[in-house]
């Protein structure tokens, strides 16, 4: 499994090269297409470790949809084409490494601590099993799931409606 | 960049994409006036431009190969007309069809019309007539696929945009 | 397992052809087009004459909704498919769950059409 | 349409404006251009001239520097005129009112018919006449740097004095007259 | 359960009302001189918010040639050349009130024969117009079929256009006090006056069969499709009291609701000897637009087809002198252009031309409105409604 | 509420319409409107105003034509020659000889005045059109060039009465 | 033979059907629509107009390219490749014949969803790095369309999967040889009239245009593209048209399949069916671009939204319960 490793590491390589890059492009639509390219490589992650299901779904909501919308919220949020200065608010870098520091470092804990060097090797999962399991073992928080999605519907049209009281909060 | 204006091109290779320049022309959706009618009907089921290999396809200059004057060009159009000519791709071409845009036709003493497109940009093929017939717009098309198809491409693309007279 | 891995090496393959295709006609066209911009030429095109105003402004709020419809709808989707593969060894249980789901989101869509979000005048 | 229906209408139109002339079958009154805006309230109010036709002007001058001058002596002056008809018979009336050519002004029809609008529009372009209280009084056709107002009859066409007349060129001894013309007509 | 089914109950649906709208800055789009959907170079400045026109200020003039000035330095039969070139879609009946009104001002009577001729040709043109309109209207909708239908069966009335006058559409062939004496092809065209061809009765009862069975079709392959009834109905609905305010003329006021046809109306042509329906429309939207011209078509044919049946023999030229002028007077003569109703207003002080000579033109009027009713409009709904006035840029512009 | 009736969708009227031409245009037995241009020509109607042809012989320079010509893009020049009686003993003729008759077919609008107006049946129209150009200069047809287009005019048609 | 010589061998064969494939679509289009409209359509082009798109290929290659100052230049010039790259990987799931398949997916149909979705980018960021207000307001449409489609597109294929009890293309053709009548005929027309209206959608075609309507839009999100990039889009429509075809074949109409024909010999005739099929379905949709109208924008969202998922989502609840039931 040599070659594997190696691809795997440049993978990841890639992966970090193209997160840093959607934080620091000041061109908002370039950012969104550097997270494409993240999100790819997080699909490409998946399925080597044999989860293509979730790759594809990746693929399918995240490129294609959750992309999509942020596209959309840019266009009409009159952002200006090609970079924009504003992106690059320098004074907060302090605290955005600590946060980001800090995530790492949770994320990592918890791996440890649940894994530790336990090595996980399976034959992949079959979607016919996911759903198996999806519908009986995990089935409270699958319909939990259908309210989660409405509350998100609702919340968003009600969001982006015009609300005649919130304008005028906003103009004081 | 820029091989072909350097070193050119062999000669059987040269041919073949003569020929598709010639048989392949994209023309671009631009009719002035009466002229504009008539180019309609030669795209009709009796003349049928298409046969020649003339797609009226596109309304943006970007994909056109073609541009028909088709009618009279007035002063105030006449920046427009220059500006989409621009903004076509090389190898472009022009037909200047009728007698409005070959020289202004019966309104060659009016105050607003231009005299002529090719005091505009260069113009291949001269079409007469007033509106010419469609025949008479598709033999210019004929005759400016003679054109094309003896052309050298060398010479061709190291043209420089001749300022039109 | 080798299979698995085949399979998408394989996908990779294709997709890579699309990139392969992409770059090879975009080099035999440097080779043989000729380039000649003019400031005329790389203008933006507006119908022949001068561009009014930026590239864009903003647009219709409207395509933001239907985004946010697709996201959600789209997660659903996913859920449907692993739920259809094993239909038949779920039997009634799995088809009521489902329908459950499915009438929850259609209770969105609902609210969508009711206030008049997917309407445009 | 109907022969009786016409004259009673023209009869009726030339009861309530006492310059009026029926010439070639073309009713025409003419008003002072004071009343032009009210002559139209009424004719749309009492005479259901609803249909707004045209609106132009006319150039009166002796002395033309293209075509032909009028055969009788005339007072230079702009001769507003315009053109209402009904949508149901062919009932219409032409108004007419002149203004001077030293400051030429009248009121404008917007607020009567809205159609008026480009018409008084292309009136202001080709004869250099200000509509008053007009919304929009900008050049309808020409460019915006064009100068000049084409319709005058004080206006040149270039092309014409530029390039010389190829029927000027006389063959000797051939004058036009000893040709024989057929004897068609006359 | 069955409480949450109904929405309207559902305490979080039956909130105030929503609109989703976030103030946008609107964004100016030019759209022409060059565009396809506006048959030429017609220049539209609108505002847009999204897909929804705020405000559209039509650019004019780019087909400005400066005709009235032109018609000053010209005689009367160059005149009569140059305006056939307006309305270039349907060139023979922009001939008609110049001819006609040249005609009352010279007192002269046209031979009945002339008469005939006339008014079939000038059908004609209404035909060919309207196939002209067939096929660019569902073009502009994005049916792309019905313009090479139109342009096969307008054809067929072109070939008899032009086997009478010569000119596929710029005839110039009428004469004032009838129609051309001689079209000139052959040594001997001097010695006998030239009627209509050989053939051409025959011709044309043919060819008008066609555009009947070609108006059939249009009903059912334009007409018909239901993609087209819901792009067109109800859209772009003009109020008779606003049309006849700017002066909209023929077959968009008919579809108003306006019974106005000059055909029925005035006598510049015998049309009281035939007996035809001028289609009315109820609503004033973009199919009674439709619906009325395609009706119009077989209106004509109709009247065509009488007019063969009943042609009267005899002179087609009546006399006038050889060198044309016109005494002093003024008049206004108007006929039914296929656009709508098409004017000269002659001012002639006895020269060899017009002193000065005022062209109405129905395009003009018509587009005049277009400010009006766009606005509120969406921006597919902007190519319908100007797909469905039907206007020339040269009537427009002149 | 309205009554059900079944019909049939309109498209599918369109979609018959459309598939119909395609069996039309594809099968022999049906008219084919097409005409392949380079290789076949249509025929033109006699009257059809295609170019203007010249009839040298008999143009005697009179210059009616330029002079009513709308656009001025006929070109006359001639001069006046003596001679010789026809008859011996009679008197010695003089006659105009045209040196320079040019249509610039660039300007020309194809009204046919100039047509109507020839007292001596010089020009005639012809229903060709095919001469068109690379260049502008050529659009301009000589005395020659006109002469060569007096071939292609065809007889007038028949008359309905 | 092993992995990597089949795979280079699958790869260089569809490296030569695709675009073949495509310029056979597009001469279908452009002969096609030509005798509809009483026309012989190209002719003069040689063999009687039959090699008409290999004269559009080799002049686009000599077309300059144009690349307007105000462009996002990088993803302006990308932006075709998304589109390109996303449909000749569809290729991969198109059964020939049980063998005759680039690679049969486990997750064959989830893929083609998955995939095809990444086409909207394409065509989302060619209409807005393209800085021109047309274009913008195309690649918005595009990109609104393809994503109201896209549901009733997903759901309608949940229909075939419920039914065959697989995602992989070759098991759903072999489920419906098992069945003995292609799915649209056994309880799946209504999916399949759904996948074909979402499938035109999908590939922008009338009467579902408007995002490159020509006579509102100019030429829509294409407006700036000129040259070889123009012919890349262009080229993946017709490969798109090609792969949309060819699925709705396999999933809805038994694929390389035809009854009475001994299966033994399915790699010889397989491909013919299925390219036979494929074409038949492109030539529907071709003779109803050229007799269609195109939609209003907010006409086109009310159907998807309105009309097809409901109805699809129906579809699905019908065929899980005729599959639970009986």
């Amino acid at each position: 499994m040599e070659a594997i490793d190696i691809f795997s590491y440049f993978l990841l390589l890639l992966l970090l090269l193209s997160g840093v890059k959607v934080v620091t492009t000041s061109n908002v639509i370039h950012a969104a297409i550097f997270l494409v390219f993240t999100l790819a490589t997080t699909a490409v992650l998946f399925i080597l470790l044999s989860a293509e299901f979730v790759a594809l779904v990746l693929i399918l909501v995240y490129i294609g949809a959750v992309i999509v919308l942020f596209l959309f919220g840019v266009m009409i949020t009159r952002a200006p084409l090609g970079p924009n200065a504003e992106l690059d608010n320098d004074q907060n870098k302090l605290m955005a490494a600590v946060i980001s520091l800090s995530i790492f470092g949770i994320f990592t804990y918890i791996l440890l601590q649940t894994f530790d060097s336990t090595v996980v090797i399976s034959e992949g999962t079959s979607t016919k099993l996911l759903g198996e399991i999806l519908l009986s073992r995990f089935v409270f928080p699958f319909e939990l799931v259908s309210f989660v999605l409405l509350g998100a519907l609702i919340g968003g049209i009600t969001l982006a409606r015009k609300d005649n009281a919130l304008m005028d909060e906003d103009q004081i | 960049m820029g091989v072909i204006e350097k070193f050119g091109i062999p000669k059987p290779i040269s041919k073949i994409l003569n020929w598709a320049r010639a048989y392949d022309m994209w023309y671009f959706q631009f009719g002035l006036a009466c002229c504009a009618i008539e180019v309609m009907a030669a795209s009709g089921p009796r003349h049928d431009f298409m046969r020649l290999g003339i797609i009226p396809l596109p309304a943006s200059p970007r994909q056109a190969d073609l541009m028909v004057v088709a009618g009279t060009v007035t002063d105030k159009m006449a920046p427009a007309v220059k500006r989409l000519y621009d903004q076509m791709p090389e190898p472009k071409y022009v037909i200047s069809m009728g007698s409005c845009s070959n020289s202004g036709g019966p309104y060659w003493d009016s105050y607003s019309v231009t005299k002529g497109v090719d005091q505009l940009i260069p113009v291949d093929v001269y079409v007469p007539g007033c509106p010419p017939r469609p025949e008479a717009l598709q033999e210019g098309i004929v005759l400016l696929q003679k054109k094309i198809k003896g052309e050298d491409m060398k010479e061709k693309w190291r043209e420089k945009d001749i300022e039109p007279v | 397992m080798i299979s698995y891995f085949q399979d998408y090496v394989t996908v990779g393959a294709m997709i890579g052809l699309g990139l392969v295709l992409f770059l090879v006609f975009i080099s035999v066209s440097a080779l043989l087009s000729p380039k000649k911009p003019t400031p005329e030429k790389v203008k933006t095109y507006e119908c022949g004459v001068d561009p009014v105003g930026g590239g864009w402004s903003q647009t219709y709020v409207r395509y933001y909704i239907f985004g946010l419809l697709f996201v959600i709808f789209d997660v659903e989707a996913v859920f449907i498919f692993p739920w259809a593969l094993n239909l038949e060894n779920l039997g009634y249980f799995g088809l009521v769950e489902m329908f459950i789901f499915i009438f929850i989101l259609l209770l969105g869509l609902i609210y969508a059409i009711r206030k008049d979000v997917l309407k445009w005048e | 349409m109907n022969q009786s229906d016409q004259n009673e209408f023209v009869n009726s139109i030339q009861s309530k404006f006492q310059n009026s002339s029926v010439e070639f079958d073309t009713l025409k009154i003419e008003v002072d251009s004071q009343s032009w805006v009210d002559t139209h309230k009424t004719l749309k109010a009492e005479f259901d001239l609803k249909f707004f036709n045209w609106l132009s002007a006319v150039d009166w001058d002796n002395d033309v520097k293209i075509g032909d001058a009028p055969k009788e002596p005339v007072t230079p002056s702009f001769e507003i005129i315009s053109c209402l008809s009904k949508t149901n018979s062919d009932d219409l009336v032409i108004s007419s009112t002149k203004i001077s050519k030293e400051d030429p002004q009248i009121d404008s029809l917007v607020e009567v018919f809205g159609g008026a609008n480009w018409h008084e529009r292309e009136a202001y372009e080709m004869f250099g006449i200000n509509f008053l209280n007009h919304p929009n009084l900008k050049k309808l056709y020409l460019p915006d740097a064009y100068e000049g107002n084409p319709l005058l009859k004080s206006f040149e066409l270039i092309s014409r004095e530029v390039k010389p007349w190829p029927g000027e060129v006389d063959v000797e001894g051939m004058p036009e007259d000893n040709i024989v013309v057929s004897e068609e007509g006359s | 359960m069955a409480q949450t089914m109904d929405p309207n109950n559902m305490p979080i649906l039956s909130e105030a009302s929503v609109s989703v709208e976030i103030e946008t800055e609107d964004m100016t789009l030019n759209i022409g001189p060059q565009h396809p959907s506006t048959h030429g170079v017609l220049r539209l400045v609108a505002k847009i918010n999204g897909e929804k026109i705020s405000s559209v200020e039509p650019v004019l003039g780019y087909m400005h040639r400066g005709y009235e000035k032109l018609a000053e330095v010209r005689t009367y039969p160059q005149v009569t050349t140059l305006v056939n070139r307006i309305d270039w879609v349907s060139g023979f009946a922009n001939e008609i009130p110049f001819i006609a009104g040249a005609e009352k001002l010279m007192e002269i009577e046209v031979p009945e024969r002339a008469q005939y001729i006339r008014l079939i040709l000038t059908e004609m043109a209404r035909i060919s117009s309207h196939f002209v309109f067939n096929g660019a209207f569902p073009l502009e909708i994005g049916a792309l079929t019905p313009i090479f239908l139109a342009m096969e069966d307008r054809e067929r009335v072109l070939d008899l256009l032009e086997s009478v006058t010569g000119g596929r559409f710029h005839p110039n062939f009428n004469r004032i006090g009838g129609v051309k004496p001689a079209a000139g092809a052959g040594p001997t065209t001097k010695k006998d006056i030239q009627d209509l061809p050989a053939g051409f009765y025959h011709d044309t009862k043919v060819a008008m069969q066609k555009v009947l069975e070609a108006v059939d079709r249009f009903e059912d392959l334009i007409g018909g499709n239901e993609v087209f009834q819901i792009r067109t109905k109800n859209v772009g609905v003009l109020p008779k009291e606003v049309a006849e305010e700017y002066g909209v003329s023929g077959p968009i006021l008919r579809a108003s609701g306006v019974e106005f046809d000059l055909r029925k109306q005035s006598n510049y042509l015998p049309y009281d000897k035939f007996d035809f329906e001028i289609p009315i429309g109820e609503n004033g939207d973009c199919f009674d637009r439709w619906s009325v011209r395609t009706s119009e078509m077989r209106e004509s044919a109709k009247i065509i087809l009488q007019a063969i049946e009943d042609m009267p023999s005899g002179p087609i030229q009546a006399k006038v002198p050889k060198v044309i002028k016109v005494p002093k007077g003024q008049t206004y003569v108007r006929a039914e252009n296929p656009k709508g109703e098409m004017g000269y207003y002659i001012i002639s002080e006895g020269g060899l031309g017009p002193y000065r000579l005022k062209i109405r033109t129905a395009s003009f009027s018509n587009i005049s409105i277009l400010p009006i009713m766009l606005e509120g409009a969406l921006l597919p709904d902007l190519i319908a409604i100007m797909g469905s006035l039907d206007f020339v840029l040269g009537d427009v512009d002149r | 509420m309205q009554k059900f009736k079944p019909k049939i969708p309109g498209f599918l009227t369109g979609l018959k319409i459309v598939i119909g031409n395609m069996f039309k245009t594809l099968l022999p037995f049906f008219e084919n409107p097409n005409v392949n241009y380079p290789f076949e020509k249509e025929i033109l109607a006699p009257r059809t105003r295609g170019v203007i042809a010249l009839d040298s012989e008999a143009c005697t320079s009179c210059m009616l034509c330029a002079r009513s010509c709308p656009d001025w893009c006929i070109y006359i020049e001639g001069h006046k020659e003596l001679q010789p009686p026809s008859k011996p003993g009679g008197r010695q003729r003089s006659r105009a000889v045209l040196d320079r008759f040019d249509i610039d077919y660039a300007l020309c609008m194809y009204c046919g005045i100039c047509v109507e107006v020839c007292p001596f049946d010089a020009l005639f129209w012809s229903p060709e059109y095919e001469y068109s150009e690379f260049s502008m200069g050529d659009m301009l047809h000589d005395k020659d060039r006109l002469d060569e287009w007096l071939k292609t005019v065809p007889e007038g048609p028949g008359l309905e009465s | 033979m092993s992995f990597s010589t089949e795979l280079l061998i699958k790869v260089l064969v569809v490296l030569a059907t695709a675009p073949v494939m495509a310029l056979g679509l597009t001469l279908l289009e452009v002969k096609g629509s030509a005798w509809m409209q009483r026309r012989p359509g190209p002719l003069h082009v040689g063999l009687r107009g039959f090699i008409f798109p290999l004269a559009t290929a080799a002049k686009y290659l000599q077309k300059e390219t144009i690349i307007p100052n105000d462009v996002d230049e990088p993803v302006f010039k990308w932006a075709p490749a998304w589109v390109i790259a996303a449909v000749v990987g569809l290729f991969t799931i198109i059964p020939l014949s049980p063998t005759l398949i680039v690679r049969d997916l486990e997750l064959g149909v989830f893929f083609l969803l998955a995939i095809s979705s990444i086409s909207t980018i394409g065509v989302l960021t060619a209409g807005w790095s393209s800085a021109n207000k047309f274009s913008l307001m195309g690649g918005l449409r595009a990109a609104g369309q393809l994503i109201a489609y896209e549901l009733p597109l997903i759901l309608s294929v949940v229909g075939v999967v419920i039914q065959a009890e697989t995602m992989s293309t070759v098991g759903i053709v072999e489920k419906q040889i098992e069945f003995g009548f292609p799915f649209v005929i056994a309880g799946q027309g209504i999916a399949f009239i759904i996948f074909m209206i979402a499938a035109t959608a999908e590939m922008m075609r009338t009467p579902f245009d408007m995002p490159i309507g020509e006579s509102e839009l100019t030429m829509g999100f294409f407006t700036e593209y000129s040259g070889i990039r123009f012919l890349i889009f262009y080229i993946s429509e017709y490969i798109n048209l090609f792969v949309m075809c060819a699925i709705a074949s396999t999933l809805f109409l038994g694929g390389y399949h035809v009854p009475l024909l001994p299966t033994e010999w399915v790699n010889f005739y397989g491909p013919l069916v299925l390219i036979g099929k494929t074409f038949l379905l492109a030539f529907i949709l071709i003779a109803i671009r050229w007799s269609f109208p195109r939609f209003r924008e907010d006409q086109l969202q009310t159907l998807a939204w309105k009309v097809l998922i409901p109805l699809s989502l129906l579809n699905i609840m019908a065929t899980a319960i005729m599959k639970v039931v009986f």
